[in-house]
């Protein structure tokens, strides 16, 4: 182990580090516990520079890590879908008596799980990143203890997260018999010379359809992280449960990650065997993108639960980034690492809002409560408009930018079809993204609000995910211009 | 010992295990006993990754296989924990009656 | 001799296993999967990872199932679940797709890992294999920053787990409009619409 | 940054479609219930933008709008080829003209119909000024596409909060047909900068750029398919249309007449500006297609609207007729076709809107719009008799007003080159004459029935402030109509030429080629830093 | 003559005038009504002194036309000049127009004046006078076509001139949509012009026209040559402004309007417009012969079915409209037997009569204080000598009784059928000139002569009109007395050309090579006898009308009198009293038909198969949504089952591919 390791966990360590100290203040500190918001997020920042200018490129420790502007930028997306889950937690957890040094802890310690799996060039690696952001992610789901829905969902959450995790190891294993190694590179090789990865060893002639079960079984697990139809179920239940700012972070950065995770299990598979493996494995892709973005969205459009409706907007809309994995070259990563970073500051900022305008977390979050609440919360409703139009793809907002670049890809991999099928089920989507907008402003008052705690955390977190869509929507070329240096030009 | 049984034995009956314990995970409704089906499904994979490892000679798998013990203790830990939690509010750890949310 | 050894404890850990599976009761249920366990350990010992074998007896048959029971015992659970009620269909589909999935990947499996060593036997064992050595050295070499992960991994693992199972604070018990939880094993509130 | 600066403080054409989202902002600072001041400021707003409209067309008219020309080409998103290039000529510039002239009437006609919100009522109105502005003026087709969509949410909200009762039906409605529309023709879009990259090897969506593909004709039916289907929702031709009514009736007056008055053109500009000139082949071939469905339109709209009880219905059915002729002078393929089609558009903007209003005025008073309400206006208000007698007459086309002008020439033109379906289309001027009658009829004429009316008050100088610029270009154009087809003569020319060029080149083969920049050089403006 | 531009324009200003001071009222004090005499009068005056000059200087340069143009139309390759014309033709018509209009305005000041919409009447009225000179002083179809509509327009507001009543605005309505059905005929005429010459410019269209006038037409069928498919057009037109059947029924209902505005639009000028354009369209026509044949049956069947309409009417006004739509119809009868000069002349005399008629009518009407139903009336003619006077003189005139103006013009046009050898026609045009004798003078009859039928405080307020309105009825009887005597025929002047009229329109008739224009070759005697038979038959209505409805043998008053003939022949007399049923006949065959199908397209096409579509697909997507969210049954097992069956299911996909 020596310097330059340790330098490449820099962001790790910052959010390990962190989490440490807000559970020692919690502990000999209770007073201090208004500050943990600021102290989570001074954290984050810190891992965020260092992300950016403290991680050398290149792999390190041995290669089982690498840093590439690509996982400079998703680590960046996490951060911020971590930013803004805490600003928006800040109010929550005051206004629900739940304010606790463990929350922000844990939800620095998932992001460090995140960073790590996203760089992870190792499967070994992946998984335990993977194990420890989920065993992160299970607490948090069930961290407001008084409530039902949350236990539920987190019980729900953990269950499917074992049963997965225990499909992932088993695919991990067959890889591994298939190939000799858990390396991606080294899969690769195997994958491509059809051979084994570890020299002196008598390779099997061909990978046997044994390392694709294998291969599969990572794609589904990664798939369900990223709840990816039909791997999806569990996702609207989780979020609904789960606490509304908690899930402003669960609904966006393990999906980042997890793409990355995916991205790199396909390239390693199809960027040596191409042809026949290739294809097989870019309809496998189609298949889950057609049925995630159909199925998400003909289902959103059934629900009444704002979170729930969310949950399957997410679905679809990871369908629609699949449809930049479809047909797999370095051209893909653009389109992916945009669609998330609009997708984080769209999907958190809307949770941010619901966090501070339903005042009961125990009961459903129905998006008629909402009516009218456009003019008694100008600033909120604004901001929850924004994300709706963006998650609807309607220009000027990043999400339409992102939309564009995942069908120009397809376009331009000859997936025309694809993008029609893609275009026609995001005209599902606007339908009930309008309805959100015009029960906010065209419908007659309800309820009065009661119990709510609107602080200026929250109000900025849904600010900072509202501008950002905006100006990132109406002047991307400063972001892309810095996201494709590297392997990322088209 | 020099391996007469082939490693394929090893490895099916991992694959059955594996089945197994997915049976059960998908068919018990005791949350607890879900759970164990599933640490059942995780041994099996551990099996696997022996018995290649055995056949490829080499360390990796047996690494893995340690790592996952960890993981398992750990998850134990947090899942036990949270059944802990809902039988505190719900008297009950029986899936099909955790179903508040739904459609 | 290692083959007897080998069908021996491969059927113990299969029966065994299904009685995991099958078995109404947690705790017999619990018991059984001790013995899979045992017998899998076995099997480690053959395939040449003693280590591996120990570690599992230690650490899943000795701790982590103790810890099963424990939560078993006080849950109280383990009176009998009245026999799979609803869900036929669910229970059929997943016992007939285990069926047809391990029916496949067995296939799948005689066919390549035959092929892989040709049907020889294989190579004698080798002391990196089987010795605690590599294996510890591997830890702090190359295998170290999964060894990190997994540090932090259990960090919180406890944290987590302190943090779901600890009952309300007061401070808590003072959120408005709730009612105050009593008892050891209570907290259940806001009963959904 | 300065290159910024220039374009938004310069006379360009940035700062004419910009001004108006800028002039949003102040919006915060008024307090929520000072109707009167924001009334005031956003009046002041459109006033302003008129100027600077009325400004930049003077100062540009000089090269007689011959070509795109403006404040020419700046990175947008380099790396996928999407430029930021505003450009007008003689095609874009009526239209032009006549947003910013409809912006202050509205704004005014609004004053006493809308009674809440008035700060996001201005602001919605401003940001639907500034995407209606930039479909006009894109020169680049993914800015076109931004805009075009942008345009939709002010409209959804003006629809939808300050409508009638189904007003939320109605909105959506609105919403989700136009999307359907444009959705495709975004993936169409895509296709094509795809296609150019291949063909060219970088990246362009500009509209100069995508005139010099030359794609095979079976590429070119589903292209023009994609946009065809876009515009045609928009503007609408028959069976997409049903959106309209609805939209019209539940919508405020001022969004009634500026849907009526400009969204509406976007439609027929679209095939003007993209979908003829980029698929001259698929155009060509689609043509008896969409010949009938236009001749289909002015008969059923004018049949449809003779048998409204509501008064916005049956203008709403009106424009369904009225755009039904400029369809049909459009694949006319025709220039004298084609500058009728230009200035109905012009007029059907002024005499709808005009209409618009005056409904409005009655809704105002009585709030109502059912003709069963009405009768014998006249007496009580005679005023208003004159507008809407002057208004209705404009539409039915008669001579002297501007209606004639545009339905003659496009008949004219399109007799040339279609022969009977010209003939057919002349019929739907009987039509017109009965259903718009029946409007007068029912409105106006007769004994007076409902004591509700006995006290109705006359217009108020507001609102014949409304009217009277309409009035007076409906009468100018009618008589002169000189001076507002000769600023779009020589770009219609262009096109024209360019498409017939087109047609007479042979046939491309699939993939596509790219066509010497030679014959664009004409059309083409000198790219990057402003002039 | 370089001011005949301000012919049409300066009645255009009074209205714009009149509207302009209107405004005044909106702020409320009303405009001094001898302000808007001063402009109602003073416009169309200005115009006439106008056009009087212009004539007299025209008179120098004739018979070289003058062409004005004013700007242009320019669209693409197309040239359209907003410019005015004058030609004999067009000299005719501008006196006419001017004359006649200026002294029925004079009228309207007396007939009008109580009227509370006295400045809208003149506003209308000049706004009429100065389209009506548009249309005939258009140097090309464009300009032409644009006085055309405008007094259309002018028609529709002047017969729903009392707005508030509910018959006027409907019969104004129907009489713009009628007129409407002709102006598309007459559109598509110009667009085939258009197309194929690329100019609607008189000077220019009709020699292109003579040197090619094109082929037997595919497109348009019917084995019509170009020419002959334009001239239909424009004919149709004309059928539709000059009320020809099947498009007369407007004018009957227009009646509706004041009287002046009946004996100026629908009698005088408006309706002639259409035989001014056929006339005026000569060398199309004279291409064009089949076409022309079908103008001069139209004509006549038109002539003799009004003229019998005529008979059974009692309402005054209606029966002069009836015998205005069969006058016409005699004009057009002599346009299509290529009589042009003869028809216009019947044009003129006929303008002087029927307007004299419709003033004295109106005359009546006002002493009647509204009552326009002649069996109402009755010995009128002592309390309104000089109505009646005048009134007989016109009836003479139409009833073609010589020396009047009604009996040179009728000849002319009679004579041209027989000298023509269509003797059918010239059967039919005789009759008509009997039955219009006839029904004149039961008018005649029952309104003056007998005794009075009305109410008792009818016949108090009995008086003679004052002088503005019965000058201009002695200056009209004037008129229809002494207009024929510009043409007439040789064989009565022993010899001397006094033809002067038609010789003075004789440049405006094209020659077309290869189309002989009709010259009637009749020895003398032929004609004298005809014009002898003529006479007799007018003769011979004027004594029957006499001995049915003036000195009854049977001692009965004329409305007894009809109820016996209506009792004699009961099935013939109500249809004639309900004009054939023409009206119900159209409402039942087109107007009724086109409303249900209407209602069809809109609440099924519409409502059902367009909407019902979309919402449908709508609520399918939502219904999909419904059931396909059952699909998350809350139960974790199943949702681990989906995964466990996806993994499955693509595992076997790939196991197998």
């Amino acid at each position: 182990m020596n310097a330059g390791d340790v330098g490449s966990l820099a962001p790790e360590l910052a959010l390990t580090a962190g989490g440490v100290l807000i559970l020692l203040a919690d502990a000999f500190l209770p007073a201090a516990r208004r500050a943990f918001t600021g102290l989570a997020l001074l954290a984050c920042g810190a891992a965020a520079w260092a992300a950016v200018a403290r991680t050398p490129a290149g792999a390190s420790f041995g290669g089982l890590l690498e840093a590439t502007p690509v996982t400079r930028a998703l680590s960046l997306v996490v951060l911020l879908a971590a930013a803004i889950s805490l600003l928006a937690s800040q109010g929550y957890l005051r206004r629900e008596r739940i304010l606790t040094g463990e929350y922000h802890a844990l939800l620095l310690w998932c992001a460090a799980g995140l960073l790590l799996m996203l760089r992870a060039t190792e499967l070994l690696t992946v998984f335990l990143s993977l194990e420890l952001l989920s065993l992160c992610l299970y607490p948090l789901a069930a961290f407001h203890r008084r409530v039902n829905l949350a236990t539920e969902a987190a019980i729900k959450y953990f269950l499917m997260g074992a049963f997965v995790s225990a499909f992932v190891l088993y695919g991990i294993a067959l890889v591994y018999g298939a190939t000799g190694s858990t390396r991606f590179e080294a899969i690769a090789r195997a994958f491509h010379s059809g051979g084994a990865a570890v020299a002196g060893v008598p390779g099997t002639p061909g990978i046997s359809v044994l390392a694709s079960l294998g291969v599969l079984l990572l794609v589904a697990g990664f798939g369900f992280k990223m709840s990816v139809v039909p791997f999806h179920a569990w996702a609207p239940d989780t979020y609904q449960g789960a606490p509304s700012p908690f899930v402003a972070f669960l609904s966006v950065a393990p999906k980042a990650a997890s793409a990355m995770v995916l991205f790199r299990v396909l390239e390693a598979v199809t960027m040596g065997a191409g042809g026949i493996a290739g294809g097989r494995w870019s309809r496998v892709v189609a298949l889950l993108a057609v049925a995630s973005m159909v199925t998400g969205n003909l289902l959103a459009l059934a629900q009444r639960d704002i979170k729930r409706m969310l949950a399957y907007s997410g679905i679809a809309h990871m369908g629609y980034l699949l449809l930049a994995l479809v047909v797999l070259d370095r051209r893909s990563l653009g389109p992916v690492v945009v669609y998330l970073l609009a997708y984080v500051l769209m999907n958190s900022g809307a949770f941010a809002v619901v966090a501070m305008l339903y005042a009961r977390p125990g009961e459903q979050h129905l998006i008629s409560d909402l009516a009218g609440w456009g003019y008694r919360f100008p600033l909120l409703g604004a901001c929850l408009t924004v994300s709706m139009l963006s998650l609807a793809g309607i220009p000027p907002t990043l999400g339409f930018f992102g939309k564009y670049l995942v069908f120009l890809n397809a376009v331009s991999d000859g997936l025309t079809g694809l993008a029609v099928v893609g275009v026609l089920a995001s005209l599902v989507g606007v339908f009930y993204y309008l309805r959100v907008v015009y029960v906010l402003y065209m419908r007659p008052e309800t309820r009065q609000p009661e119990g709510l705690l609107i602080d200026g955390w929250g109000r900025a977190a849904a600010v900072l995910a509202a501008l950002g869509t905006l100006a990132l929507g109406i002047w991307p070329a400063r972001l892309l211009d810095w996201l494709l240096q590297g392997p990322l030009r088209p | 010992m020099s391996g007469t049984v082939p490693i394929s034995w090893y490895l099916v009956l991992a694959a059955l295990l594996f089945a197994i314990g997915a049976a059960g995970a998908l068919t018990r409704r005791n949350g607890i006993s879900i759970f164990l089906s599933i640490e059942l499904m995780l041994n099996a994979a551990n099996l696997t990754l022996v018995a290649y490892s055995r056949l490829w000679g080499e360390r990796t798998g047996q690494l893995v296989v340690f790592f996952v013990l960890a993981v398992a203790a750990a998850e134990a830990a947090v899942g036990l924990a949270l059944f802990i939690a809902i039988y505190r509010q719900r008297r009950t750890i029986d899936v099909n009656r955790l179903n508040l949310m739904r459609w | 001799m290692e083959t007897a050894i080998f069908l021996l404890f491969a059927a113990l850990a299969v029966v065994s296993a299904v009685v995991v599976v099958a078995h109404r009761n947690p705790v017999h249920a619990t018991m059984s999967l001790v013995l899979t366990l045992f017998s899998v350990a076995v099997l480690f010992v053959l395939l040449g990872a003693p280590f591996l074998a120990a570690l599992q007896i230690l650490i899943y048959a000795g701790a982590i199932l103790v810890l099963f029971l424990f939560v078993i015992m006080l849950l109280n659970v383990q009176r009998e679940e009245t026999p799979y009620h609803g869900q036929p269909v669910q229970r059929w589909a997943a016992i007939l797709g285990a069926a047809v999935f391990c029916g496949m990947l067995a296939m799948l499996l005689f066919r390549s890992s035959l092929a892989s060593n040709g049907g020889a036997p294989l190579g004698p064992l080798t002391e990196s294999l089987v010795s605690f050595k590599g294996l510890a050295a591997d830890l702090f070499s190359v295998d170290l920053l999964p060894f990190e992960i997994v540090g932090l991994l259990l960090l919180v693992a406890v944290i987590g787990a302190s943090a779901v199972a600890k009952r309300p604070t007061a401070e808590e018990r003072l959120a408005p409009g709730r009612r105050l939880p009593e008892g050891p094993l209570d907290g259940a509130e806001d009963q959904p619409r | 940054m300065d290159a910024l600066l220039a374009l938004a403080l310069g006379d360009t054409l940035t700062r004419l479609v910009f001004f108006p989202a800028a002039a949003c902002l102040p919006l915060l600072f008024f307090r929520r219930e000072a109707f009167r001041a924001v009334k005031v400021y956003a009046l002041a707003v459109s006033l302003v933008e008129l100027a600077l409209g009325a400004g930049y067309v003077w100062t540009h008219a000089g090269g007689g709008f011959a070509r795109l020309a403006g404040d020419g080409a700046y990175r947008w998103i380099p790396s996928y080829g999407a430029r930021y290039e505003l450009a007008m000529d003689g095609i874009s510039m009526p239209l032009v003209v006549l947003t910013v002239l409809l912006l202050p009437i509205v704004l005014l006609a609004s004053f006493r119909g809308i009674d809440r919100h008035w700060r996001s009522f201005a602001a919605s109105f401003l940001l639907l000024t500034t995407g209606v502005l930039g479909t006009l003026l894109a020169a680049d087709v993914l800015l076109f596409y931004v805009f075009w969509e942008v345009m939709l949410v002010p409209m959804y909200l003006l629809i939808g909060i300050w409508g009638g009762e189904r007003r939320i039906y109605a909105a959506v409605k609105f919403f989700l047909f136009t999307m359907a529309g444009s959705l495709l023709m975004l993936v169409a879009i895509l296709w094509m900068g795809w296609t150019y990259h291949g063909a060219a090897g970088a990246w362009s969506f500009a509209y100069r750029d995508l005139l010099r593909l030359d794609l095979p004709p079976h590429a070119q039916l589903w292209l023009f398919a994609a946009f065809a289907l876009a515009f045609a929702i928009k503007v609408p031709i028959f069976p997409f249309h049903t959106w309209l009514p609805d939209a019209h009736v539940e919508a405020p007056t001022g969004g009634s007449v500026i849907l009526a008055g400009i969204l509406l053109k976007l439609g027929t500009y679209g095939f003007l500006r993209f979908a003829l000139p980029l698929f001259p082949r698929a155009a060509a071939a689609a043509r008896p297609l969409l010949v009938s469905l236009a001749l289909v339109g002015i008969l059923y709209g004018a049949l449809v609207a003779w048998v409204q009880v509501d008064m916005k219905k049956l203008v709403a059915y009106s424009s369904i007729a009225h755009l039904g002729f400029v369809m049909l002078g459009l694949f006319a393929f025709d220039l004298v076709a084609w500058q009728g089609a230009l200035l109905q558009m012009v007029n059907h903007g002024l005499s709808t809107g005009a209409l618009f209003l005056c409904v409005g005025m009655l809704y105002d008073r009585r709030h109502t719009k059912l003709f069963a309400e009405f009768g014998g206006l006249a007496k009580v208000m005679p005023l208003f008799a004159f507008f809407l007698v002057f208004a209705t007459l404009a539409s039915v086309g008669l001579p002297a007003l501007n209606g004639f002008a545009g339905e003659f020439l496009i008949l004219a033109g399109s007799y040339r080159t279609l022969g009977w379906p010209a003939a057919v289309a002349t019929f739907g001027i009987v039509l017109a004459a009965i259903y718009l009658l029946k409007l007068l009829q029912l409105t106006l004429w007769g004994p007076i029935t409902k004591d509700a009316n006995r006290t109705l008050k006359d217009l108020s100088a507001r609102e014949i402030w409304t009217l009277v610029p309409l009035c007076v270009l409906m009468l100018w154009i009618g008589v002169v109509p000189e001076t507002f087809l000769k600023p779009s003569r020589a770009a219609l020319d262009g096109v024209l030429t360019a498409y017939q060029q087109r047609m007479a080149a042979p046939v491309a083969s699939a993939p596509a080629l790219l066509r010497p920049a030679a014959t664009e050089a004409a059309a083409r403006v000198p790219e990057g830093s402003p002039r | 003559m370089h001011l005949l531009w301000l012919i049409p324009l300066l009645p255009i200003l009074g209205t714009a005038m009149l509207g302009a001071i209107g405004a005044l009222g909106a702020i409320g004090r009303r405009p001094p009504k001898a302000l808007v005499t001063l402009i109602g009068l003073g416009a169309p005056g200005l115009s006439l002194a106008l056009a009087l000059a212009c004539l007299a200087r025209y008179a120098a340069i004739y018979p070289r036309p003058y062409e004005q143009t004013l700007y242009a139309w320019t669209a693409g390759p197309l040239h359209l000049d907003v410019a005015f014309l004058l030609d004999p033709l067009s000299a005719v018509m501008l006196f006419v127009v001017t004359f006649v209009g200026f002294l029925i305005h004079v009228y309207s000041v007396g007939y009008m004046g109580h009227e509370e919409g006295y400045r809208r009447y003149f506003a209308y009225l000049n706004l009429f006078m100065g389209a009506m000179l548009l249309l005939i002083l258009g140097a090309n179809y464009l300009v032409t076509f644009v006085g055309w509509e405008g007094v259309g327009l002018c028609s529709y507001l002047l017969i729903g001139f009392y707005y508030d009543q509910d018959f006027p605005p409907y019969a104004g309505k129907k009489a713009f949509i009628v007129n409407r059905v002709g102006d598309f005929a007459f559109l598509v005429g110009m667009f085939a012009l258009v197309a194929r010459y690329g100019t609607l410019r008189y000077l220019d269209v009709f020699p292109r026209l003579a040197a090619d006038p094109g082929p037997a037409l595919a497109p348009y069928a019917l084995g019509l040559t170009f020419a002959g498919f334009v001239a239909l057009c424009f004919f149709v037109g004309a059928m539709g402004k000059s009320a020809q059947i099947p498009l007369y029924v407007w004018l009957p209902d227009a009646m509706a309007g004041p009287t002046p505005v009946s004996a100026l639009i629908h009698a005088a000028t408006m309706v002639t417009a259409g035989v001014y354009m056929v006339a005026r369209s000569n060398a199309i026509y004279q291409l064009a012969p089949g076409v022309s044949g079908f103008v001069a049956a139209i004509g006549a069947l038109t002539a003799i079915f009004a003229a019998t309409i005529g008979l059974a009417q009692n309402d005054i006004k209606k029966v002069l409209a009836y015998s205005t739509v069969s006058q016409l119809g005699y004009m057009f009868l002599a346009a299509g037997l290529g009589a042009y000069t003869a028809s216009i002349f019947h044009l003129m005399t006929h303008a002087f009569f029927k307007a004299l008629l419709f003033l004295g009518s109106g005359s009546v009407i006002h002493a009647m204080g509204g009552e326009q139903d002649m069996r109402r009336m009755g010995g009128l003619k002592r309390a309104l000598p000089v109505t009646y006077w005048t009134f007989v003189v016109g009836a003479l005139a139409i009833a073609g009784i010589p020396p009047l103006a009604g009996f040179f013009s009728k000849d002319a046009i009679l004579a041209a059928a027989a000298g023509g050898g269509q003797w059918l026609l010239y059967l039919v045009g005789l009759v008509t000139a009997g039955l219009t004798a006839f029904y004149m003078f039961r008018a005649v009859f029952l309104t003056f002569h007998g005794e009075f039928r009305g109410s008792d405080d009818e016949r108090h307020h009995l008086h003679e009109s004052p002088p503005v309105m019965t000058l201009p009825l002695v200056v009209l009887a004037a008129g229809a007395v002494a207009a024929g005597w510009l043409g007439i025929p040789a064989v009565l002047s022993f010899g001397a050309r006094l033809d002067r009229f038609d010789r003075f329109l004789e440049p405006t008739l094209w020659t077309i090579a290869g189309h002989p224009r009709a010259v009637h070759e009749m020895g003398a005697g032929t004609e004298l006898g005809l014009i002898a038979l003529s006479v007799a038959v007018a003769v011979a209505g004027i004594l029957l009308a006499r001995r049915l409805y003036d000195r009854p043998s049977d001692g009965l008053t004329g409305p007894q009198e009809d109820a016996a003939i209506a009792a004699r022949f009961p099935g013939l007399y109500r249809t004639l009293a309900n004009k054939y049923y023409v009206d119900e006949l159209y409402d039942r065959a087109i107007v009724r038909p086109l409303a249900r199908l209407s209602g069809f397209l809109w609440k099924w096409i519409d409502g059902f198969v367009v909407d019902g579509s979309v919402n449908g697909s709508a609520s399918l997507a939502d219904l999909l949504g419904g059931f396909g969210s059952l699909t998350t049954t809350g139960n974790v097992r199943n949702y681990a089952l989906y995964f466990f069956l996806g993994v499955l299911g693509l595992f076997w996909w790939i196991a197998l591919s």
